[in-house]
């Protein structure tokens, strides 16, 4: 069993009875815990060819109203140019817009982007209203060569790789919940993270296992996704 | 599955949307008698042919306008509702005071 | 060997009369048309000739006998309503249904298998107790059902407690039938036309002349009809029909879709409904499993069929019937619905002095056919409105009434 | 089982779909058969000379193999799990058990088929015009018809197969892999263009792996080898085969379903290039086993290597069936006559070199009956024809026990009509044409009427092309459309009546040609009328072979041209598919809180609410939930006791959230409740009802105040997300300067409420002044609960003191853990929803949904005070004030039952006055702290002063008396909700 609990923080994934039950292996990670792998030695190789990872737990937040894009400008970040599509910052956290007055700002794997942080702690522009990103969405990433093939058995969005380019967004329907799903490979893998109603996070798990279990995709922690990078 | 073309989102599967009823301006709620208040809240005008209504893009809360032929089900446009209503709408009282509570 | 059949065996020439008017040209005027040659417009002519001797009548029908919603419902019969107004109109309507073969020798082939409608949340059984109660005590067969009973009435039902919509009770309406919905059609208009009713098909009314508050006449596509009064009976087209007179309706249509699987060896006798997964189930007299559910998302004239509502019919179906996955897919189609704000009809007078309304007929026409027949034809020959239908008259809105039936139609049809 | 029968096989190249190194053992009516992979039931049981598969609908006639493309409804069989399975489509596999439908007794001796002699006793319709005299009669008959009804036998017992869906893409689809889909395919397939091939049949080729297009028979081999080079050798064609594209859908949404999955594939263009199915000739015993389609002869021998007979005559109506004639010579078949409906046959090579072959040609001449002997043709009797479907008095009798069909084809038009296109008929070429297709699809060979092969392979291209250009992909100048063949395959007239009957027009539903003619003799002359009376083309096969033959005589019984009666098409799907594909996997979003694991560890019996789940009440903590009502009713009362006299705790993260924030915030507020909210306080709650444009209450929450320019308004479970909805579409139209959020997942929320809250809060949230002169009830505070950041809200539901805490929806099982720890001493317990209703039902508070139904406005529910009339506009302002108007119907009163022998009321019982229904109970339950039932319920206005008295109709009729008291039941001075 995991020497490092969930229940050592007050910030708990919705699946970390599952994480627990598969045998997963959790880290600390900036104050915040996350499954470092699930004790398979091939986990890497998994991640290449078909992963599931929960990320939930790590930072991440958003920004609405007609004045958000330029108050986060004026903090420095570099936003995309058209609406659902992202960029990826040089303190290596992501910025993804979501309409002309909405932005959802990602961590990078390691939470140790400090973006985050800083634009949580001070006060807002005008026309700019934070929201808790990191708790009404759970953050899945989903890896491999046969991602895009995966998820056309749950989604009605064409996301394969030369129809749907890296950094791109779409924020559509996934086994009939409501998810934004973005393209953000790890190196030269395919990766799409994928946030949905966080109520719904073991709904979705669980689908999502189901679809990937024909391409023999497993759940992997984020070791695996940071030596894919 | 019919595709609409959400200004937002780009075209999706209809199933991706809520369909947010015929699009038709309240009447003024303080001088309109009460017959054709009635026909504002429950009557519709049901049209067979294009039509203008609301639709709403659910995975991103979008809401918007499209032309729709009613018979045909082919949409002749979707657009954002700022071209319809484009600035703030606000109300005067009525000028003799409905009781009090 | 029922003796019915004997003559057709025995006699060498087919007995070849005529059921309906053969085409022939429109008159000039008639005391009634009526629009829609459906089983409303047919049933008020039946009504009208055989109960007013009221025979100088025309049905304009823009298509065939019988072509529109009534040749697209699934054929439910039922009276478990929630509103006094509505258990008192559709429990005289089965009434009606029950002698309905032997009242125009025509078999409509009323099958009283009953219907069970699910629950899967306390506040369904809140809401079908109530619909229960009123029942009861209007005298129609409705009972609240538990579990344990539900298990012996449909043994293949999948009642498993860890189901995504576990079953925790239901809404028994043993009075609840089914029958050929074509014939009840054709019946009434075998027995208008018997009486002198004139049948016209493939006729489409384009215009109607109004003057002075009166209708005088309607233009066909065959000619100009002059009239002493019109019903317009055109569920599906209520609207449009009723914009040519001027009437403003509180309707949008609706697709309503049904699908259809072959013919299977009899295994479910009732009708089965539920409200939250959206389905219902009935295996017709032919063996086939007759599954429907709710209106489409938005509104639109047109019957094509959609895979998506074809995906989720069978889906829900399954929750409720795995079995049924090995089940062949027939046939899928759709009809037009007028749907309501209250999820109830509009009947009887309109604006317009000799336009009579028979519309708003949601997923509700056909089970309202024969009483829909007796109660118009009642107005229009005595001017006077029937109790029985004075609660759904289109002025009720106009007071901000309404009768809501909206708890007692969703998905149950 | 009997011992094996010997299936003998022709030679190579004959049998490109059978393996012959593996062999396959089945059973079919529990005898033994061999057959080889590769194989279809019917054709495997074919090489075993057993051809008679099934029984008919009606009157139980021997049925065997008609178009050995499962096409028709004479193949049906019953596998395991399988019925009504398609023999001449299923696969043959080991050991798989094959039985024959719809018999009694045996499959060669039908009992059933004593219904044959009744025949015609049993005109069309004849269910209409008996069996319900007298009255009463029908209830009898209506199980006996029943018993009759059905075919194959349903699996009760199923296991749920894993049956699933994925959605494709692609640039064109092109639907029918014969010789014109194929060279559509490989036009279509020009740089950058994604192109689908899709072909139902196991291998690519259609009509070219079959049939015959020259003398000598060789050209459809060459070209098929060609095209299917060129497709492999081409990346951009993706090829699907034992794939059933099986509707057409609006903007080319395509289903195509392989094995147990359904492909959902959205194409840009589609070309359908369905091909046509050849059509029956109608005369007498047109069912034999052993009648049979050219088509299906030459399916039998270059598919399955199979002899289709021994002696076989072939009655035509075009040059086909002379190329089938010399294609069973080739394999050894005795062809002892061509019967040519035609006067005068087009020559041809083909036809030419059945005259050099010395084929007996009888011309002008129809087959008037067949003659069976063991359920088998075992004869036919050829008469001269003398006018349109009449013969001459005399014929000759040929001993045959093949008879092969080519008299004509439709076009298979399924997806075609779906998409709206229009089929028509030619009543002078005997031609179909297609028109009105959507723009971005094109149909091309002989589903449009070509039947040369070249003009075939030309209209292809010119589809393809045609596609391409629509896409963008070339500009390439669209060839003239290549002109329609002068002679049409299709005879006019392949009909001829025998006095007694039994000419079969649509085999499914055993309707013959009297059937249909006289559906127009009793006044059903409309098509449709006569589809619908008759059940014409309703069966399994969906009219595929009686439409044509149907719309031939209802025109001539009608005098009307069959253009003018026209032909009725089939609704999708175009084959039967099983219902589990269309089901898939069930996608059922489901959610739950952050907390919801502690709920089950605590032993709670959980309810869903919406897709939520809730705890209903806690059981044993040992999981072993005992619900019986007893105990749960025990456990229910225990929470209630001890939120009245400790402290509780509720979990209510199903609570909606909404954040409102802007300048306008106050502003929106107010038009969109009832309430007036611009002069509410900062760090203040206040009630929010929600009112739709009619008037009716449909929601209600809290609005909280936390700064000048935002709220945080709560909502109800099942209504948040509509709420959220409608203030968008609202804010769309007004444009104030405000921003909406729906936060409901962000926050998990519980609420701790009893005298001993605010001593367990203390304990953990330290930066907040908890006392009541700080913060008062409808205080509303952020600070931390246990170090995780929260709102606190002071609001009194349950009617004691309480606090809702808000926060982060990841951190409430640590909330939930560190209040349970803290609250120990106090005596801390969770409660659920069954103890909240009852709670809050004390306290008099409604529960939209519960006490209102669609009809319920704010003063029937006596909710006046949250109404404020002072303002410009808020929904459904204008109609409450037209409602106010009118005399008040009804209205929601507490009550209590103070017989305690009575039964209890439920919800929704009746109130009456006298017989009259004036009204219905709400809520009620039997009250721990007051000891009696209490409860709500709708009465007329009269009645609604305390004290005065109405009747319940309870349980088993019983009436009650219950009495109006004043809300709320439970500490009518609220003193303890705000200690």
């Amino acid at each position: 069993m995991s020497s490092i609990m969930p229940t050592e923080v007050t910030r708990r994934s919705q699946l970390a009875r599952r994480h627990i039950e598969l045998g997963a292996e959790f880290e600390h990670s900036n104050g915040l815990i996350v499954v470092k792998d699930y004790g398979s030695k091939t986990e890497l190789a998994q991640a290449k060819e078909l992963g599931l990872a929960d990320l939930s737990t790590l930072p991440r937040t958003g920004f609405k109203g007609a004045g958000a894009p330029d108050w986060a400008a004026s903090q420095g970040l570099t936003l995309p140019q058209k609406p659902n599509t992202c960029a990826v910052q040089n303190d290596t956290a992501l910025v993804a817009k979501l309409s002309h007055q909405e932005l959802l700002i990602l961590s990078d794997l390691d939470a140790s982007s400090t973006q985050i942080g800083h634009l949580n702690n001070i006060p807002v522009g005008v026309q700019t209203y934070a929201l808790p990103r990191a708790d009404s969405h759970c953050w899945f990433a989903v890896t491999g060569n046969q991602t895009a093939e995966m998820f056309s058995k749950i989604c009605s969005v064409d996301l394969r790789a030369h129809k749907f380019a890296n950094g791109d967004v779409a924020q559509t329907s996934v086994a009939k919940a409501n998810s934004i799903v973005i393209r953000h490979d790890l190196g030269s893998t395919h990766c799409f993270y994928i946030l949905t109603d966080v109520s719904t996070a073991e709904f979705l798990w669980d689908c999502l296992l189901d679809a990937m279990t024909e391409y023999r995709g497993k759940p992997v922690g984020v070791a695996a996704l940071r030596a894919l990078n | 599955m019919k595709l609409l073309t959400c200004p937002l989102n780009g075209p999706r599967n209809i199933s991706e949307f809520t369909y947010g009823g015929e699009y038709h301006p309240m009447p003024d709620p303080v001088n309109t008698d009460s017959r054709q208040w009635a026909e504002h809240v429950f009557f519709h005008d049901n049209a067979a042919g294009v039509v203008t209504e609301w639709w709403c893009h659910n995975a991103s809360s979008f809401w918007f306008l499209a032309e729709r032929n009613t018979i045909s089900d082919e949409v002749i446009r979707t657009f954002d509702a700022s071209e319809v209503f484009n600035q703030r709408i606000d109300f005067i009282a009525a000028s003799t005071p409905e009781g009090s509570s | 060997m029922p003796f019915g059949l004997l003559k057709y065996g025995l006699s060498n020439d087919y007995p070849a009369k005529h059921h309906f008017t053969p085409a022939t040209e429109l008159k000039k005027h008639y005391d009634v048309v009526i629009i829609g040659g459906g089983g409303h417009g047919t049933a008020i002519a039946y009504n009208l000739a055989k109960y007013h001797g009221i025979t100088n009548v025309a049905i304009l029908e823009k298509a065939y006998l019988g072509g529109g919603n009534t040749a697209r419902n699934t054929a439910v019969i039922r009276s478990n309503y929630l509103t006094e107004a509505g258990v008192k109109f559709y429990s005289e309507s089965v009434r009606l249904f029950n002698n309905l073969s032997n009242e125009f020798n025509y078999n409509v082939m009323m099958e009283n298998r009953g219907q069970l409608t699910l629950a899967h949340s306390d506040a369904a059984i809140r809401s079908f107790r109530w619909r229960a109660e009123v029942n009861q005590h209007l005298g129609v067969r409705s009972e609240l059902m538990d579990r344990q009973t539900i298990a012996e009435l449909v043994p293949n039902l999948n009642m498993s407690e860890d189901s995504r919509f576990p079953i925790m009770g239901g809404l028994w309406h043993a009075d609840g039938a089914t029958a050929r919905h074509d014939a009840v059609a054709w019946g009434y208009a075998k027995g208008a036309c018997d009486r002198g009713v004139e049948l016209h098909q493939l006729t489409e009314v384009e215009d109607i002349e109004i003057t002075g508050g009166r209708v005088t006449a309607v233009k066909t596509n065959r000619g100009r009809v002059e009239c002493g009064a019109v019903v317009q009976a055109v569920a599906g087209a209520s609207s449009v029909v009723a914009k040519k007179a001027g009437i403003p309706l509180p309707i949008h249509c609706y697709p309503l879709q049904a699908m259809v699987t072959q013919p299977y060896k009899p295994i479910l006798t009732p009708h089965v409904s539920s409200p939250q997964v959206h389905v219902y189930v009935h295996q017709t007299s032919r063996g086939e499993f007759v599954i429907g559910g709710g209106s489409d998302p938005y509104p639109l004239y047109n019957t094509r069929a959609t895979l998506d509502q074809r995906e989720t019919l069978s889906a829900a179906a399954l929750e409720l019937f795995p079995f049924l996955a090995q089940a062949r897919l027939l046939r899928q189609w759709a009809g037009t619905t007028d749907m309501t704000p209250d999820y109830s009809p509009i009947m009887g007078l309109s604006p317009v002095e000799n336009y009579y309304l028979d519309a708003g007929w949601g997923t509700w026409g056909f089970k309202a056919t024969p009483i829909c027949g007796v109660t118009m034809a009642e107005l229009v020959a005595t001017k006077k409105v029937p109790d029985l239908i004075k609660p759904f008259e289109l002025e009720r809105f106009y007071r901000f009434e309404q009768i809501n039936e909206a708890g007692a139609t969703a998905a149950s049809h | 089982m009997k011992g094996q029968q010997i299936q003998e096989r022709l030679p190579l190249p004959y049998g490109s779909l059978i393996d012959r190194n593996t062999e396959v053992s089945f059973s079919f009516e529990r005898n033994a058969y061999q057959g080889f992979a590769g194989d279809s039931i019917a054709s495997a049981l074919a090489a075993n000379q057993q051809w008679l598969l099934s029984r008919s609908f009606k009157y139980h006639r021997p049925r065997g193999a008609l178009t050995l493309a499962g096409q028709d409804a004479n193949t049906m069989v019953q596998l395991p799990s399988n019925p009504n399975a398609l023999a001449d489509r299923e696969l043959i596999s080991d050991n798989l058990e094959v039985m024959a439908q719809n018999y009694s007794g045996s499959l060669n001796n039908d009992r059933g088929a004593v219904m044959g002699l009744f025949s015609r006793f049993l005109p069309v319709g004849f269910y209409y015009k008996a069996f319900f005299k007298p009255r009463g009669m029908w209830e009898k008959w209506a199980p006996i018809i029943r018993k009759k009804a059905g075919l194959g036998v349903i699996n009760q017992q199923l296991e749920p197969q894993y049956y699933d869906k994925q959605y494709r893409f692609f640039d064109v689809v092109v639907v029918g892999a014969g010789p014109a889909g194929m060279q559509a395919a490989l036009s279509a397939a020009v740089e950058g263009c994604e192109v689908l091939l899709v072909d139902e049949n196991p291998i690519l080729g259609g009509s070219l792996n079959y049939a015959r297009f020259d003398a000598e028979g060789i050209r459809g081999q060459q070209l098929r080898e060609k095209l299917i080079q060129k497709i492999e050798a081409n990346s951009n064609i993706t090829c699907m085969t034992d794939a059933v594209c099986n509707a057409w859908f609006a903007d080319n949404w395509l289903p195509i379903i392989r094995g147990k999955r359904l492909h959902k594939v959205r194409a840009k263009q589609t070309i359908l290039c369905t091909g046509a199915l050849e059509q029956q000739a109608v005369f007498r015993n047109n069912d034999l086993p052993g009648v049979m389609m050219s088509s299906a002869a030459q399916r039998l021998m270059h598919l399955y290597g199979v002899r289709p007979g021994k002696a076989a005559v072939i009655v035509t109506g075009n040059n086909d069936g002379y190329a089938n004639a010399l294609d069973l010579l080739d394999a050894g078949v005795d062809v002892k006559a061509i019967v040519d409906l035609r006067e005068q046959p087009e020559p041809d090579g083909v036809v030419v070199a059945t005259a050099a072959r010395g084929i007996p040609v009888k011309t002008g001449y129809a087959v008037y009956e067949a003659q069976k002997s063991r359920n088998h043709l075992s004869a036919v009797e050829i008469r001269k024809i003398v006018s349109q479907g009449i013969c001459a008095d005399r014929g000759e009798v040929i001993p045959c026990d093949l008879l092969c069909m080519a008299v004509g084809y439709t076009p298979t038009y399924q997806l075609v009509c779906q998409a709206g296109g229009q089929l028509s008929y030619d009543d002078n070429s005997a031609m179909f044409t297609l028109s009105n297709c959507p723009d971005a699809m094109q149909v091309a060979g002989s589903v449009n009427s070509h039947w040369d092969l070249d003009a075939c392979l030309a209209e292809a291209s010119r589809a393809a092309i045609i596609a391409t250009n629509a896409l963008g992909l070339t500009s390439t100048a669209v060839p003239e459309e290549i002109a329609k063949e002068s002679v049409s395959p299709n005879h006019p007239w392949p009909i001829f009546a025998h006095p007694s009957g039994k000419e079969f027009v649509d085999y499914d539903e055993d309707l013959t040609i009297a059937d249909i003619i006289n559906a127009t003799r009793d006044g059903y002359e409309h098509i449709q009328l006569v589809k619908r009376y008759s059940t014409c083309g309703m069966g399994p096969s969906q009219g595929r072979h009686s439409a044509l033959a149907a719309a031939r005589l209802v025109a001539a019984a009608t005098n009307r041209t069959v253009a003018q009666t026209g032909v009725t098409t089939a609704r999708p799907p175009f084959a039967p598919e099983h219902l589990g594909h269309s089901a898939g996997r069930s996608f059922y979003p489901a959610r739950r809180s952050n907390m919801h694991y502690r709920h089950l560890e605590a032993g709670a019996q959980m309810l869903q609410a919406g897709a939520w789940y809730r705890p209903a009440f806690y059981g044993a903590v040992d999981g072993t939930v005992d619900s019986t009502v007893d105990n749960s009713q025990t456990c229910i009362n225990n929470e209630v006791n001890n939120v009245r006299n400790n402290v509780g705790l509720v979990d209510v993260s199903t609570l909606g959230g909404i954040e409102v924030r802007g300048p306008d915030a106050g502003e929106f507020l107010n038009r969109f409740y009832t309430f007036g909210f611009v002069k509410q306080p900062v760090g203040k709650a206040r009630y929010a009802l929600l009112t739709n444009e009619a008037g009716v209450v449909i929601d209600d929450g809290v609005a909280c105040r936390f700064s000048d320019d935002h709220y945080y308004v709560t909502a109800t479970t099942g209504g948040v997300d509509r709420v959220y909805q409608n203030m968008l579409k609202w804010n769309a139209q007004w444009r104030l300067d405000i921003d909406i959020a729906n936060v409901t997942s962000a926050y998990c929320g519980v609420n701790i409420a009893g005298p001993k809250a605010r001593e367990v809060l203390a304990k953990l949230c330290t930066d907040v002044d908890l006392s009541s002169s700080a913060f008062p009830y409808m205080g509303v505070r952020e600070g931390t609960v246990a170090g995780i950041p929260a709102r606190l809200i002071r609001v009194g539901f349950v009617g004691e003191l309480g606090y809702e805490i808000h926060v982060p929806q990841h951190s409430g099982e640590a909330l939930w853990d560190a209040l349970m720890d803290a609250g120990q001493a106090q005596g801390i317990k969770p409660f659920g929803i069954e103890a909240q209703r009852i709670l809050r039902l004390e306290k008099g508070h409604i529960i939209i949904g519960q006490d209102t139904d669609a009809m319920s406005n704010p003063m029937e529910v006596q909710m006046g005070w949250a109404v404020s009339r002072k303002k410009p506009f808020f929904v459904g302002g204008r109609t409450l004030t037209e409602l106010e108007k009118k005399p008040q119907l009804r209205s929601l009163v507490g009550f209590v039952v103070n017989d305690l022998n009575a039964p209890i009321p439920k919800e929704s019982h009746l109130v009456l006055d006298g017989e009259q229904m004036t009204g219905r109970v709400t809520s009620c339950n039997y009250s721990p702290t007051l000891q009696k039932p209490i409860g709500l319920a709708y009465v007329t206005p009269e009645n609604t002063q305390a004290g005065s008295t109405f009747i319940i109709k309870s349980s088993g009729g019983v009436r009650v008396t219950a009495e109006v008291v004043k809300l709320p039941f439970y500490d009518p001075d609220t003193l303890r909700q705000e200690l």
